[in-house]
């Protein structure tokens, strides 16, 4: 029996020590982190990808608790369904941000844009954009060693060997925006993803003057100015020799697609009017096929 | 349901070895054979759902400040009696684990749960909490040992597949249980699709 | 006799100066000429002249916009026929001007004296020569195109000790400041002593062994011309050992004074200023004949090349004029680069036009110029040990493929000199100085947006 | 690499010249191995461009092959080509990402692994002459000196002497026995700029160093410079091994510390460790210390402190 | 629940009362069943090591133990020893019979290597030398000793400490027979 | 010699991390930067040869008069958790700038396996000086934790500089972090197994 | 360029006095690359509270963000006063006390006399505060926006 006497008299005498120890450290020591910023961190998506700004989940968490509303932050991986767990969780209000997907805005394929130059330095787009305009005539587009590809966390961008343009699997796509700072040229643009995925752009960038513009690239934007005039929905503007479609303003209505006289102007996703006779093939340009431009790539992946 | 999920979670999505890297030490140094690593997870788990349950029963009575040091006890005070209890009854086993069993004190995972999950949650839910990240460890030292033992001796729980001469010693050494721990977690994130 | 160099890394490439022979003749004018606002580092200059104007040979068309700008010339007759974006080079957009030169030939702009003959007596007056040398827009001719005015102005408080004047061209192929101190030493000697002048210091003329021509011409000259006049008693001629970048400013200044200018310093630091050759000869043409720099010694040459040039060239002349007058584009693929082999840029547009730095025109072959593929780095450490800045190369690629900028600012790519002596050595094939630029830029950038303390 | 290959062909045909088929066989299931698990794992599970071109590989193979006992069974040259690129260069990304000499760790992993194995020297039949057979003689030393017998003693008692190491008549790993072979190979790569001498020049320095001392002190326990410079591996360490780039501090006065520290450990475990060699051990060891080195002794840069 | 002094204190010191409490117990009544498992285990050790018996052991002194069979007779001796090896020490429980012969060995712990030094427990070859070897006083030494024992491959040294150990078995024994022939003389 | 014997198996042939397997985790956790690695080895000099002090009187004094060894662990754990925390507290009113540089510099180490399970091994541990197996006194008892928290440190900086190698490396993704930090660790794991036999 | 190594974290304004700004932030365990975080023992996350004398160039709000920054060196040196030289303390006295030549102590008074001996150390570091607390200065940046 006196060993269980003793066994209560050492361990009490050893608690009491180090309960009155610990008292004197918790009246210095207070406040601990908000609860709150775990139960955040278990609505986020968990890639800590950063693409919301900061440095990973867990600070976007934190961020969140902090934060007054929710308007500033924004996970574009979660989306709106999780901005809108987050803001239950917190009380807060989550903004209404529409889904938004990476898009390419460039067509200028390997055939219709030659190569003025050969490079044989290091195939990195930014290297190259750091030496030069590119190894063709365009000095806007596409310079296809893909940094945009290797800055995809999410496996959504991949190269086309064929016409050597970045593809974005929209399926992937979680809109982080990282493709976006990645790419020297700026050819990356997040757009809404709009209904069912159909969006209407203008891919190509290229600010020359269309004589020149069509010289290095039969594909590019001439800045003519027929779909502006076409487009009833005033969505269309031409400035410095481009078109840009803002896409808060177009209703999808394709008339200028097939307006444009070098098919620069791209609709995605929507339904195949007609069984087309000839079947696309994924060596066809974008620019003859811009309805289908992401299918018949997915069919040549597969 | 919710049950399942409990202890799921334990095994894959909160793996305590492979996923959440808590609990090293016993993992590497107790692997040297499949059985010795499977002994060492149950000891493991039976510290676990014992100390999740009297620590989500207590929770509310014990204030914020002490909250560690109450903790610590109490799980002490499990091991100390599985400790007595494994001497008294299987002393091969607790002789073979040796210093670990009384380092299942400051295993990361059974005072993280603690922290985490019991001082939140049911007596039950923390006792299914307790099983499921158990069974995990248990699973994931079991697994280690299993292909330290089979590398190294050419058995499995002592069943001889191939002769323990073409063994590679090392890996029933301390280098092993480093490389294969490593070697098992990229298997594990390829198989959870984590990389 | 001792032989002057650097210390630390350094690399010794085949020199293949196949045109130092080519004696320098002015090249036929083109028909039409764009000449940049930016031909200077620092803020481009605004032009000031508008379609249709009538320019004269060294009238102004650009003027300064900035303190660190300058004065652009017209280096032709004729009339502007557009003020606006032209493609550079890189195929990159800066403002030119545009002029249709006048099938009538030069007529110079007042007071320019245009007689070749040599005039050793300068105004010693300060000012006077800054002014004469701000107006006629002298930008460093070394390559990094830095206006001359400025540099000739140290920052109160520092003392030139040392005037080097950079004959190293340690660049392989490039041999016009080579033909300069061959034929025309004298002149290159006087607008050395201008400069000398101006900063009150004494002068050394540094000139890599293997140009004994050019070191032989120049003492002959520098002793006929300090016997005659005192203006030229402090001017040495330097012979230096053979090593790229010997010319390099910082090398050039540890080679000469056995010092060195601590990172981010700039050379006035340890009193050394350094003057490119070809600057000295445009100083002592601005100086004695008004005329502004409005062309330049350009060097045509590779194996491939049908000729071996050193042509006195009209700033903002196409590449392809320049080339054509060479004997035509050769056949296969060619790479065009303007400059020497390790720092100069690849010419991808040949529509563009030369600028006040350009220094030559090279041809290599695709076989010259095909890089073998990278392979891994092997941590072998030749860029390390050729690293003239003694940077470590290849820790650098590792540091900017990890975007650790904090880490690439320690390891000092900010002082990386571009010069391509790692590239130049690397067994495995690496591009280093690709990303090094690169990652030298990001820093650069980060450094640049701290607040001053 | 290439260069390393060449320079590796005489200590390769002495071996096999004295060790025969055997040998050969050795070297080609090593060279297989090696090779082959490269590919296979470059471009399929890596899925990144083969980089068997480069002969990384090769080399890692020709000096694990030269690290084995000659009589060795062929499988363990197979394990040793999974350790030495699986583990010890594919797993930190290929050629020049790897900390730890991939060729050394197999070996050591064997050593460790297989330790029967990888101590039986009798030496199989060679084609102009039967190489020595038998312990080699670092391991009479080892087991002499635990049975209370004196070097003198020991080494009376077999036929050895530094002279004849050189010319292959001493039993030992196949890289081992050749101190000429290998000594011709450090010519080459000294000549062709390959390598720098400081590493393996400080090797020697410190190895011969500290066993002058130690035999000094009491000549009955601690064998003397020459015979520790000649015999075991210090010579195919020091000039193959300890020297791979990418293993070994970038800077000479790093890489003098880094043979330095190599000489000594050799010497602390030939003379008091387990294993009768420490070469292998050494150089490992020091592996992991370069990183530390090369921080330690960096390029002075220009116009910095 | 408000971390106030006397709480803080009050509940620590509750759960520590608690729980020493209960671990007192514990200990009280796992006390017996554990040194009756440490006896189990000496008792298992000194029977394997002896030739079977339906008598009693006794503790002659600290570690050695005579068999004693129903009639009084000895049966043998087991003697604890330990020696040095690779990892630590090696305990052996040596079984040797009153004409000096070792009638077996038995290892109660040891930390050598596993797959090396660890096959003394498992290598028959090597342990199975021990048994029912009569040394007639001599020495026991491997053969690498000058002796005729095999070791263990590759671990010479774990053989030599195992050799040792039985040695100082031995020695003790003669030392005990020598003892009883004095006082019986 | 004993205490040099004691240095060299705790450092070399025994080292904490890399063959007894204790305070893994911190090693694995704090070893990516150098200076930290540095910072904390430091720290857990000073925990672990304190807190094995402390409780070897604890238990040579108290416990093993009483008969109660088996609550070394009980008591064990809440002695070191009160050393810590009392050094922290100390530190905190003695000189304020030093404990929050501290604070600034290193995360706080209570107990991990490797202070608890230095405090329970030294109560147990036999040493081998010349061929007999020996408890250890205070002063080897110090020695050894000092020199075990030497190992710790000496292969966390080895460690965390091989790290630093490795951040940079081009690592195959699924390998990038913990994964080939262990296999690190186990290949220098098997290089220090040359030491084997030194004492 | 002097760019000297430099260990720094966010943290809070949490008071601001004419002397002192005061700054609260969250350590979280050092172990970034750990998974396990807040659930490990070895560094619990911990409020850690600093004062900075005020700087009257920069003005900062209570509740603004800030980066404290403090030297490496600075840290390795604490980690030194603190912990390591105390160590050693207490290895001479604890080797002194039991080699006495005259005096031959239990271990429990050797030991509790070494013990002593830190406190003494403590206690010297405590006279020092003064000099201590001008060494050990930190500062303040702000966030970049
Ligand atoms: C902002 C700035 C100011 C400079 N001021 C001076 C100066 O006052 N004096 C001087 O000799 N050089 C000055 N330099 C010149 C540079 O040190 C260097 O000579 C110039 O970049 C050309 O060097 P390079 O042709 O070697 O590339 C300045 C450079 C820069 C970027
Ligand atoms: C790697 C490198 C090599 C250089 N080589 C030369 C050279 O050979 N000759 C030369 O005049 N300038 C050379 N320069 C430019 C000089 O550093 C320096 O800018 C120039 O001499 C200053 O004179 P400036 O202002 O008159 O151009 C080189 C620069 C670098 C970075
Ligand atoms: C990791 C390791 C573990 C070892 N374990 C043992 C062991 O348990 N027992 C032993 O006798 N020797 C052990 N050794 C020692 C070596 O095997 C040593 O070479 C051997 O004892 C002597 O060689 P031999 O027995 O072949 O004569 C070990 C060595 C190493 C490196
Ligand atoms: C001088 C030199 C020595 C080399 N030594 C070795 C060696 O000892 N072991 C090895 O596996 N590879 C060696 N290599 C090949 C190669 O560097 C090695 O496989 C890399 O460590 C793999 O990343 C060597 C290469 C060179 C150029
Ligand atoms: S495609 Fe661009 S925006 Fe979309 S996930 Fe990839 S990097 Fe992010
Ligand atoms: S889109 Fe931009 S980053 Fe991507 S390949 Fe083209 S140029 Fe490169
Ligand atoms: S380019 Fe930069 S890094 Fe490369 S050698 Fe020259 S100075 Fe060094
Ligand atoms: S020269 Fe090339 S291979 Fe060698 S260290 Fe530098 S980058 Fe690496
Ligand atoms: S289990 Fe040992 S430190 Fe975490």
């Amino acid at each position: 029996m006196s060993v269980i006497v003793w066994t209560i008299i050492v361990i009490a005498s050893l608690a009491v020590i180090l309960a009155a120890m610990l008292f004197f450290i918790s009246k210095k020591f207070k406040v601990e982190e908000d609860p709150r910023i775990d139960v955040v961190e278990k609505l986020m998506p968990g890639a800590n990808c950063g693409g919301c700004g900061f440095a990973g989940c867990h600070a976007f968490a934190e961020a969140a608790v902090r934060a007054e509303d929710l308007e500033s932050i924004f996970c574009p991986v979660g989306g709106v369904a999780t901005m809108k767990n987050v803001a239950e969780a917190l009380g807060k209000k989550a903004v209404e941000k529409a889904p938004q997907v990476a898009v390419v805005r460039c067509n200028g394929c390997k055939e219709v844009r030659e190569k003025t130059t050969i490079y044989g330095g290091t195939a990195k787009c930014s290297v190259i954009a750091a030496l030069y305009a590119g190894d063709t005539g365009c000095g806007y587009g596409c310079l296809g060693c893909g940094d945009c590809v290797g800055a995809c966390e999410f496996g959504a961008l991949s190269m086309n060997a064929q016409t050597g343009l970045p593809e974005v699997d929209e399926a992937k796509c979680t809109s982080c925006g990282k493709c976006v700072k990645a790419c020297p040229k700026g050819v990356i643009e997040l757009r809404n993803k709009g209904p069912r995925s159909m969006r209407v752009f203008v891919s190509c960038i290229n600010r020359d003057k269309g004589a020149v513009a069509r010289k290095a690239c039969k594909n590019a934007c001439i800045g003519c100015g027929k779909c502006a005039k076409v487009c009833t929905h005033d969505a269309i503007t031409v400035e410095n020799n481009v078109a840009y479609i803002d896409f808060s303003k177009c209703k999808l209505c394709k008339k200028c697609v097939s307006e444009c006289p070098t098919g620069a102007i791209h609709a995605l996703n929507f339904p195949a009017p007609k069984p087309v006779a000839t079947a696309p093939t994924p060596a066809a340009s974008p620019a003859s096929k811009p309805e289908t431009e992401t299918k018949p790539v997915e069919e040549a992946k597969q | 349901m919710k049950k399942i999920k409990l202890i799921l979670n334990g095994i894959i999505k909160e793996n305590p070895t492979f996923v959440l890297l808590l609990g090293m030490c016993p993992t590497l140094a107790t692997t040297t054979s499949a059985i010795n690593g499977m002994s060492m997870g149950l000891a493991t788990m039976a510290v676990l759902i014992l100390s999740n349950m009297a620590i989500s029963a207590c929770a509310r009575i014990i204030p914020d400040k002490v909250r560690i040091p109450c903790y610590i006890v109490l799980i002490a005070t499990f091991v100390t009696i599985l400790q007595l209890l494994m001497q008294a009854f299987v002393p091969d086993i607790y002789e073979k684990l040796g210093l670990f069993i009384p380092l299942i004190v400051v295993n990361c995972i059974v005072l993280g749960r603690a922290e985490a999950f019991a001082s939140k949650n049911s007596i039950l839910d923390s006792a299914f909490d307790g099983l499921g990240i158990g069974l995990g460890f248990t699973i994931a030292l079991t697994l280690l040992g299993i292909v330290r033992e089979f590398l190294g001796a050419g058995s499995i729980f002592g069943y001889q597949i191939f002769p323990a001469d073409y063994g590679c010693i090392a890996f029933i050494l301390a280098p092993g249980a480093f490389i294969v721990l490593g070697y098992l977690i990229v298997i594990f994130k390829k198989l959870t699709k984590q990389a | 006799m001792k032989k002057f160099t650097f210390k630390i890394g350094g690399v010794h490439p085949n020199d293949s100066k196949i045109s130092a022979e080519a004696a320098i003749e002015p090249l036929k004018i083109s028909p039409k000429i764009y000449i940049s606002m930016a031909q200077h580092l620092g803020a481009p200059a605004n032009p000031v002249v508008a379609v249709g104007d009538e320019v004269r040979t060294g009238q102004i068309i650009g003027e300064p916009s900035a303190f660190m700008s300058c004065y652009v010339h017209s280096s032709v007759t004729g009339k502007v026929v557009s003020v606006g974006p032209y493609k550079d080079i890189a195929g990159r957009e800066a403002i030119h001007v545009g002029i249709d030169v006048s099938p009538d030939g030069d007529v110079w702009a007042d007071g320019i004296i245009t007689d070749n003959s040599l005039d050793v007596k300068f105004p010693t007056d300060r000012q006077t020569l800054l002014d004469k040398i701000k107006a006629c827009g002298i930008v460093g001719l070394g390559g990094a195109t830095f206006p001359t005015h400025v540099k000739l102005c140290p920052p109160p408080g520092s003392v030139a000790e040392c005037l080097i004047i950079n004959g190293a061209e340690c660049e392989p192929y490039l041999t016009s400041d080579y033909r300069l101190m061959v034929e025309r030493p004298e002149e290159v000697l006087t607008g050395v002593a201008i400069i000398k002048c101006i900063l009150g210091c004494r002068a050394v003329v540094g000139i890599e062994e293997n140009k004994p021509k050019a070191i032989e011409s120049m003492k002959k000259a520098l002793e006929s011309l300090s016997e005659k006049n005192s203006e030229f008693n402090d001017i040495d001629i330097l012979t230096l050992k053979k090593k790229y970048p010997q010319g390099g400013e910082k090398q050039l200044i540890a080679a000469v004074l056995g010092r060195e200018v601590a990172s981010g310093a700039l050379p006035i630091s340890v009193g050394a200023v350094v003057q490119n050759v070809g600057t000295a000869l445009a100083v002592y043409e601005a100086v004695q004949k008004n005329k502004p720099l409005i062309d330049n010694t350009i060097t045509v040459t590779g194996q491939v090349s049908p000729s071996q040039k050193n042509y006195l060239t009209r700033v903002g002349t196409p590449y392809k004029d320049i080339i054509a007058a060479a004997g035509g584009l050769p056949d296969g693929n060619i790479k065009v680069i303007s400059g020497g082999p390790m720092m100069g840029r690849a010419v991808s547009n040949l529509d563009a036009t030369t600028l006040k730095g350009t220094g030559a025109v090279l041809m290599l072959s695709e076989e010259q110029t095909k890089r073998k593929p990278a392979q891994a780095c092997i941590s072998c450490g030749r860029c390390v040990d050729a690293c003239p800045m003694g940077l470590e190369p290849f820790y650098l690629l590792r540091l900017s493929r990890a975007g650790m900028m904090d880490a690439l600012e320690e390891n000092a790519v900010q002082d990386c000199i571009e010069c391509g002596c790692c590239l130049y050595s690397c067994p495995s094939s690496i591009a280093l100085l690709d990303e090094i630029r690169l990652a030298k830029a990001s820093v650069m950038k980060i450094i640049k947006s701290r607040p001053r303390k | 690499m290439a260069d390393v290959c060449i320079a590796l062909i005489p200590a390769v045909i002495v071996s096999v010249l004295f060790y025969g088929w055997h040998s050969l066989l050795i070297f080609a299931v090593s060279c297989l191995s090696c090779c082959g698990i490269e590919c296979v794992v470059t471009t399929y599970l890596l899925k990144k461009k083969s980089t068997c071109g480069d002969l990384s590989a090769l080399v890692t193979a020709i000096l694990l092959a030269l690290n084995l006992p000659p009589s060795c069974p062929w499988w363990i040259a197979i394990i040793g080509a999974v350790v030495a690129i699986g583990i010890g260069k594919l797993s930190f990304g290929g050629l020049g990402q790897n900390l730890f000499n991939p060729a050394i760790l197999a070996r050591v992993f064997l050593l460790v692994s297989f330790p029967v194995q990888m101590t039986n020297w009798t030496s199989p039949k060679g084609f102009i002459a039967d190489a020595f057979t038998g312990a080699t003689p670092l391991g009479m030393i080892n087991e002499g000196i635990m049975n209370g017998e004196s070097v003198s003693q020991i080494l009376s008692k077999s036929s050895f002497s530094p002279v004849l190491s050189l010319f292959a008549e001493v039993g030992g790993s196949a890289g081992e026995i050749a101190d000429v072979a290998l000594l011709i190979g450090f010519i080459y790569l000294l000549c062709r700029r390959v390598i720098k001498p400081y590493i393996t020049l400080s090797i020697w320095a410190s190895v011969a160093l500290f066993s002058f001392i130690f035999n000094m002190i009491n000549p009955d326990l601690y064998t003397g410079p020459l015979f520790n410079l000649l015999t075991g591996g210090v010579l195919l360490g020091s000039i193959f091994m300890a020297t791979d780039y990418v293993t070994s501090p970038m800077s000479n006065l790093g890489g003098v510390i880094f043979g330095l520290g190599i000489g000594i450990i050799t010497m602390l475990i030939r003379y008091f460790g387990a294993y009768p060699e420490g070469v292998s051990f050494a150089i490992l060891i020091m592996n992991a210390f370069v990183p530390l080195i090369n921080s330690a002794f960096k390029q002075r840069k220009y116009g910095r402190k | 629940m408000q971390s106030s002094f006397k709480n803080m204190v009050f509940s620590l010191g509750g759960i520590c009362l608690v729980c020493a409490a209960l671990l007192g117990v514990v200990y009280y009544y796992t006390a017996g069943p554990i040194a009756e498992a440490v006896k189990a285990k000496q008792d298992a050790a000194i029977s394997a090591v002896l030739p079977s018996f339906d008598g009693k052991i006794d503790e002659l002194e600290p570690n050695i133990y005579i068999g004693k069979a129903s009639d009084g007779s000895v049966v043998g001796y087991a003697i604890l020893s330990s020696a040095s090896g690779y990892g630590g020490a090696v305990t052996l429980m040596t079984g040797i019979t009153a004409d000096g012969t070792i009638y077996n060995v038995q290892v109660l712990s040891h930390s050598e290597t596993p797959g090396l030094g660890a096959k003394c427990t498992t290598d028959e070859g090597f342990y199975g030398q021990f048994r029912n070897l009569n040394s007639q006083g001599s020495i026991l030494r491997l053969k690498k000793d000058g002796g005729s024992l095999n070791a263990i491959s590759a671990a010479t040294i774990t053989s030599r400490a195992y050799t040792n150990a039985v040695n100082s078995a031995l020695e003790i024994f003669y030392g005990l027979i020598e003892e009883e022939n004095y006082e019986e003389d | 010699m004993e205490y040099v014997i004691i240095f060299i198996s705790a450092i070399f042939v025994n080292n904490i991390l890399l063959s007894q397997f204790l305070g893994i985790c911190p090693f694995l956790g704090v070893s990516s930067k150098k200076s930290t690695a540095i910072g904390m080895s430091g720290a857990v000099c000073f925990v672990i040869t304190l807190a094995t002090v402390v409780t070897f009187l604890l238990n040579n004094y108290v416990l093993a008069p009483l008969k109660l060894e088996f609550l070394q662990t009980i008591s064990f754990i809440l002695v070191i958790a009160a050393l810590v925390q009392s050094v922290e507290i100390i530190l905190k009113k003695i000189a304020p700038s030093l404990y929050q540089a501290l604070g600034i510099f290193l995360p706080l180490i209570t107990t991990n396996c490797a202070v608890l399970g230095v405090a329970l091994t030294v109560v147990t541990k036999q040493f081998d000086f010349s061929g007999t197996m020996q408890s250890l006194n205070l002063l080897e008892a110090t020695v050894y934790a000092f020199a075990t928290s030497l190992g710790y440190g000496l292969a966390m900086i080895i460690f965390s500089s091989l790290r630093e190698h490795l951040a940079l490396a081009n690592v195959p993704k699924a390998f990038k972090g913990i994964p080939i930090a262990l296999i690190t660790a186990g290949i220098l794991a098997l290089a220090f197994m040359g030491f084997s036999g030194l004492v | 360029m002097k760019s000297k190594k430099t260990v720094s974290h966010v943290a809070k304004v949490v008071e601001i006095t004419p002397e002192l700004t005061t700054v609260v932030f969250i350590q979280h365990s050092a172990c970034s690359e750990c998974k396990a975080q807040s659930l490990c023992s070895v560094a619990e996350d911990k409020e850690k509270i600093i004062s900075i004398p005020s700087d009257p160039y920069n003005i900062y709000e209570v509740g603004e963000e800030v980066e404290v920054v403090m030297s490496q060196t600075m840290g390795t040196k604490a980690v030194w006063l603190c912990y390591l030289m105390p160590l050693l303390v207490f290895m001479v006295a604890l080797f002194t006390f039991s080699k006495l030549p005259f005096w031959h102590p239990s271990e429990l008074v050797v030991g509790l006399l070494s013990l002593a001996c830190i406190g003494v150390y403590y206690f010297i570091l405590f006279l020092l505060r003064e000099r201590l607390s001008k060494e050990f200065v930190f500062s303040l940046n702000k966030l970049p926006k």
